[in-house]
């Protein structure tokens, strides 16, 4: 039974591709077997797993070896940045990320302060883009661990990872990123890109929620976050989700496919978005900049209404979309990414998160450019901020 | 997440405007908690609520809870709103989400802080009525 | 496509029930999502989630709000040893464990050594059942944390945790149970177990890979393994395995639904195997009390010959067993577990351990014992330690 | 895991047995390894590896290389033996798991030991053959 939703949460989660359902039903009817177990049935699933990994590892340009499969990017984001940490912490204290991170790199560095780690988070421009200047002043002789994320989960800003990785080259320095929001959206070679670490997600390209990788490149040794037996060479140990890692490499390789025909067609949907919020509706702003962002990404600041009541009124048109993101909903800080591009708390509170896939449409887009400038003008009547407004406009 | 009457009060709220020249008006909340209520009153010469508005900056439920306050103190006299307790608009509108309970606080508030203004205006000593808080909204997260 | 296989390896992993996997399917398919978006078609998935904790909590007598779920009981155990040791370091550094715990219990503990914790690793006696008087011995003023497994899963002997707890009741001691291979056979009240931690995984009761849950008691507070957003009430961040998580709960349901008739049923086959094997075979030994184990187990040492050979041959017959723990395959070491009730290096190689599940029948052990004492014979033609053994007898 | 070829010799493994009045026997590797083999040699009077005969207490790949081992040997000369190196064996089964590869190993060391007992025995001395290490396997263990 499909019911009718128009899906604009795609950087929250993600609509499963059918051919990637498909394997993970294979896997659990007949491939149960345990891949650490000698007889075949166990043995083959071992190959299963192998085989994914490469794909996995060919689509992003590195090998096999280098890839580590996790629970999700939340579980590779902590152990990238506290594994490197604990196991560096006589080499040095001091790491550096930035303001707009996602909670899984922030809440660890976080915890690595308690630690007694030193954490300079640079910030970024009023563009979303990491204020590079910010960032080089940032640098110590004591820096073991730099964690910059590579495409902002919320406005969608693209950071200079390339450019960061250059400029560290000489130096001692780790570089981890957090590409959830990256990858999948263009073919990214991770060697050409130079970081040493790097997060994934399953869910972010389609795939199913709870499975991720971490890679890390050849040489590097981190501390295990997980302890256990011999999976993943000992340094993930655990039954290997192999329907999720099955998965998580079929969804890349199917997203991947004709990406820039899809990005493309993303791109021209979002940018017809944009042009028509900006016309139709007063009183809105683009948050990020607008040419250094992954296509799908779209996020407005409405002044005057809060982004929650906006969320329920499109709900009631079955249109998805958020406000801030996902994972601090139920909080009742508005975004720290969007304080982070020094939004004022009231114009944070009133933002829209519009993220495209490759499932949409253009008549979804129409759609919600149809009933989205009621539901502003209705909630800004309903305003007292907007009341105000008008009153000192003399209106 | 939300009740259907929450849902319902959200999408078709009562007494949702302005009131000119009202007896009181309170506003309580702030834009960086991302809620703020105001409240208009008219109270007649017989101290009795004769109509109510407001109009909320806020989440679902805080719009719905807002208006839910406006129908449970209209009609009432000036003593019998005060009574009306923030449990009492969460009840009416079917329960609240745990991290939602503060909403129906502020909306709480908010009539308080419309009384005080009408008791001011009236240099009336309304017995029982508190002085608003400046922000009863942050008071009640440290609480948490 | 269905194969014809004999699987006796459900001590490893278990296929999974059929209402399972449809249940899955069907989470993949139309609710994909996100648990923490506002709208309705993600907030749902909320639901989803808390009616499957509430359904976990009430099949093991706790309550919803105690259950977290994680990746999988290596995590759990990883989780709730290193999480409950770093938080109450300052407490104390005395940990005790016992020597044939799961590496998921002693690599984590082994981690703690490197932190500075003492661990005390209590011994079994040769039926493999702890020494109840060397733990009293281990118990510290300083000890924190115990964490001894409900039932061994080479051997199946059951440990006894409910006498652990009620020793230590008046001392302010947290006990921690790896209850892997004890959940779903049957059926558990943790409240009357009374530990204040339990680790528990999907894939040993009929559900999926990658997905587990820790019990933690109401109250007790130990640290994050992982960091990031609000998920699992902050403490067990990362978006949801939704699938996973609807699956173990309902795989739990099923497998404890009639579980005295299954268990009894089970119970039947295994003493069955046991009488067969020792009445057919020579030079062999049952590993474990035979009266304090878990149903589905049986544990045999042959002498002579090494396991994985016994395995591969057994394949050939499509027969799925296991030799010591299957984590551990492709490593050189015997078991630790069968090193821990004190058998030889020689015999503990020889081990075959054949784990019985509700879906194998009385015709399946007869194939086993049809073609097991043929194998056994010819791998101890082949060995020079029979050899030996039977020149020394004179023969 | 294993090749078709490894299963083939782990199953019907060829000169799998005894010889008695054996012309050398050596036996390597340990039980705490999970791997012994025992070699077999009879060498006639021209120094030609006659017959070889295994017995192994080990995996599959154990009795797999010891059994290929025996026929890589049989109708070579002593010298030639020699030479049959641990990788030779491993590729006449179509290769081995990374760590299978010490079963291989261990495969050479046994055909070098039972030459070592035949050149004792015979009070000969063989070129380049050196005395068997009490426990290669182990040594292996540890070079990795
Ligand atoms: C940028 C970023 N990092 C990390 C994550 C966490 O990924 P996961 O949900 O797989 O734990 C997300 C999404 O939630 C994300 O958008
Ligand atoms: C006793 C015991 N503990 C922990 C584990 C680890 O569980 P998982 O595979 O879910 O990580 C297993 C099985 O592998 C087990 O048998």
């Amino acid at each position: 039974m499909e019911e009718k939703i128009v899906y604009f949460d795609n950087a929250a989660t993600t609509k499963i591709h059918d051919v990637v359902i498909n394997e993970m039903i294979n896997i659990y009817k007949n491939e149960y077997g345990n891949p650490s177990s000698v007889y075949d049935f166990g043995n083959r699933v071992k190959t299963i797993i192998e085989k994914s990994r490469k794909s996995l590892a060919n689509n992003l340009g590195v090998q096999a070896k280098e890839i580590y499969f996790t629970s999700g990017a939340t579980e590779a984001d902590s152990w990238a940045i506290l594994g490197t940490a604990r196991k560096l912490k006589k080499k040095g204290k001091h790491i550096i990320t930035s303001t707009i991170e996602h909670h899984a790199v922030l809440h660890s560095v976080e915890q690595l302060e308690k630690e007694g780690f030193d954490v300079t988070y640079v910030p970024v421009r009023a563009d979303g883009i990491l204020d590079f200047e910010e960032f080089k002043k940032a640098i110590r002789d004591d820096t073991i661990l730099i964690s910059i994320m590579a495409v902002n989960n919320e406005i969608g800003t693209i950071q200079p990872i390339k450019e960061i990785v250059e400029y560290v080259k000489d130096k001692d320095i780790l570089v981890h990123t957090d590409a959830v929001q990256l990858i999948g959206k263009i073919k990214v070679d991770i060697k050409d890109l130079g970081v040493d670490m790097l997060s994934l997600s399953g869910h972010k390209i389609h795939g199913p929620k709870g499975v991720g990788a971490l890679y890390i490149r050849k040489g590097i040794k981190i501390e295990n976050l997980i302890f256990g037996g011999g999976q993943e060479k000992k340094k993930r140990p655990g039954t290997e989700n192999v329907a999720g890692i099955v998965a998580l490499a079929k969804a890349l390789e199917i997203t991947l496919d004709n990406v820039v025909e899809k990005e493309i067609k993303i791109l021209e949907l979002r940018e017809y978005l944009i042009d028509n919020v900006l016309k139709k509706i007063p009183y809105v702003r683009l948050n990020g900049s607008r040419q250094n962002r992954i296509p799908g990404n779209a996020n407005f600041s409405f002044s005057f209404i809060e982004g929650e009541s906006m969320l329920l009124a499109l709900d009631m048109y079955g249109i998805c979309a958020s406000s801030g993101s996902a994972c601090t909903s139920g909080s009742l800080d508005p975004s720290h990414v969007l304080l982070g591009i020094g939004l004022p708390h009231e114009i944070a509170h009133g933002s829209l998160r519009v993220s495209i896939s490759e499932y949409n449409s253009k008549d979804e887009i129409d759609f919600l450019l149809d009933v989205l400038p009621g539901i502003i003008e209705k909630l800004r009547n309903m305003s007292p901020l907007y009341e105000d407004f008008l009153k000192n406009k003399g209106v | 997440m939300y009740s259907k009457k929450v849902m319902d009060y959200f999408m078709n709220p009562r007494n949702m405007g302005e009131i000119e020249n009202a007896s009181g008006v309170g506003t309580v909340g702030n834009a960086k908690c991302g809620d703020i209520m105001r409240m208009y009153l008219k109270v007649n010469e017989k101290g009795i609520i004769e109509e109510v508005k407001f109009k909320t900056f806020g989440c679902g439920a805080a719009i719905a809870t807002s208006s839910m306050a406006t129908e449970l103190v209209v009609g009432k006299t000036v003593q019998e709103a005060l009574k009306v307790t923030n449990k009492a608009v969460a009840e009416a509108l079917d329960g609240l989400p745990a991290n939602k309970v503060h909403c129906s606080l502020l909306a709480e508030e908010a009539i308080n802080a419309a009384l005080w203004d009408y008791a001011e205006k009236n240099s009336i000593k309304i017995e029982g009525l508190k002085q608003p808080k400046k922000d009863v909204h942050e008071e009640y997260l440290e609480e948490e």
